[in-house]
């Protein structure tokens, strides 16, 4: 099991913070591959990837970043702080 | 604490002087703070903040360590908000000492221009209109490259 | 008052609190404040400011005026001591803001920059081996000259 | 007669703030000629003027700087202010 993680635009769309997900995807392009078979919400969130950002175990990667041991993946769109 | 994520107000001047408090080989202190502004059409009521707890302290003190090593910092303070925030309330301060101005000076703004793409917070703005999450500007990784080559 | 020329100790916080309230359509605060430093040998005790009466007032508004109107700045504030200050007591102050980020830093480096050559200020060391005036620095001038081309 | 005012080390070699002076000098290279031929402490002060600033009426200028309608002319070094 994976812990998935929500923010902002992706959270609403997707109406969860968060949820436990059984994943055996072993980078990150493969879970979202996995995502999106479940159909909507997913397919439409994960449609276009050019406006999502991940960070895995907390620590942002890129799509082909490995999955392998990982705990917590999050999604969400470029970061606005400041 | 040097690095704050908090929902509460915060003033500028009371963190910059606690901050400068017991510094030593100082010769310069730089602060920034920035604060909800006014949208140009006046319509905005607020700013909803949202980030990403866990990853926002670390990516914080992370970003704290490396201005520090690279500009030569006696020290530097981070705060950021989250939460909703009213307009000219301070979102984010951060504030630089060192025996020298100009490490000072690059290290204050090194460290808002790597926060902008580095830290997970996100904005949402809150208007009469309705609400509307804030794009990542062009002009925020522009300002980040910045600091590549230099 | 935006500009002040004074023998006694200023608190930065203090200072910056009151430049910030009732600023409309600012974004922006940056502060920059300059301390007395102890020397690497570590006998500094402390340094005498001499300056110009008269002279020092108008180059301060000057540059302060000049600075606001190329970074378009909403404001900014310049503190500059005279007399005797001991080791870590303020010597400058420098406040700017602005709608945008950069136009605040830029504009607080710039009045730092320009000061240091521009505004009738002597620095002299007094040290336990003795009294020797601070000699102007090589990289004042060429800090003072990143400001022509830009 | 023309106002003038001393600064840092300038000052304290000279031993004075300031003094009122009668001159006749039109700009700021020949007054500095009419102090030298005062003598010492004079002659040595300006001796090299590469260390040496100077302002009419608190405006910095020049060693050809007028000072034609001038009421006080300041030396002192370099400024380091900051």
């Amino acid at each position: 099991m994976i812990e998935l993680r929500y923010f902002a635009w992706i959270r609403e769309r997707i109406g969860l913070n968060g949820e436990s997900f059984a994943s055996g995807a072993k980078d990150v392009s493969s879970l979202i591959q996995e995502l999106r078979l479940r159909g909507a919400p997913y397919d439409h969130v994960f449609a276009d990837l050019s406006g999502i950002r991940v960070a895995v175990d907390q620590t942002v990667v890129e799509f082909d970043g490995s999955l392998v041991g990982a705990r917590e993946v999050a999604f969400f769109p470029p970061m606005t702080g400041g | 604490m040097r690095v704050r994520v908090q929902t509460e107000a915060f003033d500028a001047g009371v963190e910059l002087d606690a901050f400068s408090v017991g510094l030593s080989d100082v010769g310069a202190v730089v602060s920034f703070t920035g604060l909800v502004r006014q949208s140009p059409e006046g319509d905005l009521i607020a700013l909803e903040i949202e980030h990403y707890p866990g990853m926002t302290e670390r990516a914080l003190k992370d970003l704290r360590e490396r201005a520090i090593t690279r500009f030569e910092l006696s020290d530097a303070l981070l705060i950021h908000r989250y939460g909703r925030l009213a307009v000219s309330e301070p979102i984010v301060m951060v504030a630089t000492a060192s025996p020298h101005r100009e490490a000072a000076f690059k290290g204050a703004d090194f460290l808002m221009d790597t926060l902008k793409s580095n830290a997970p917070f996100w904005k949402k703005e809150i208007r009469k209109a309705g609400e509307a999450w804030v794009e990542a500007h062009g002009r925020d990784a522009k300002a980040l490259k910045r600091w590549e080559s230099s």
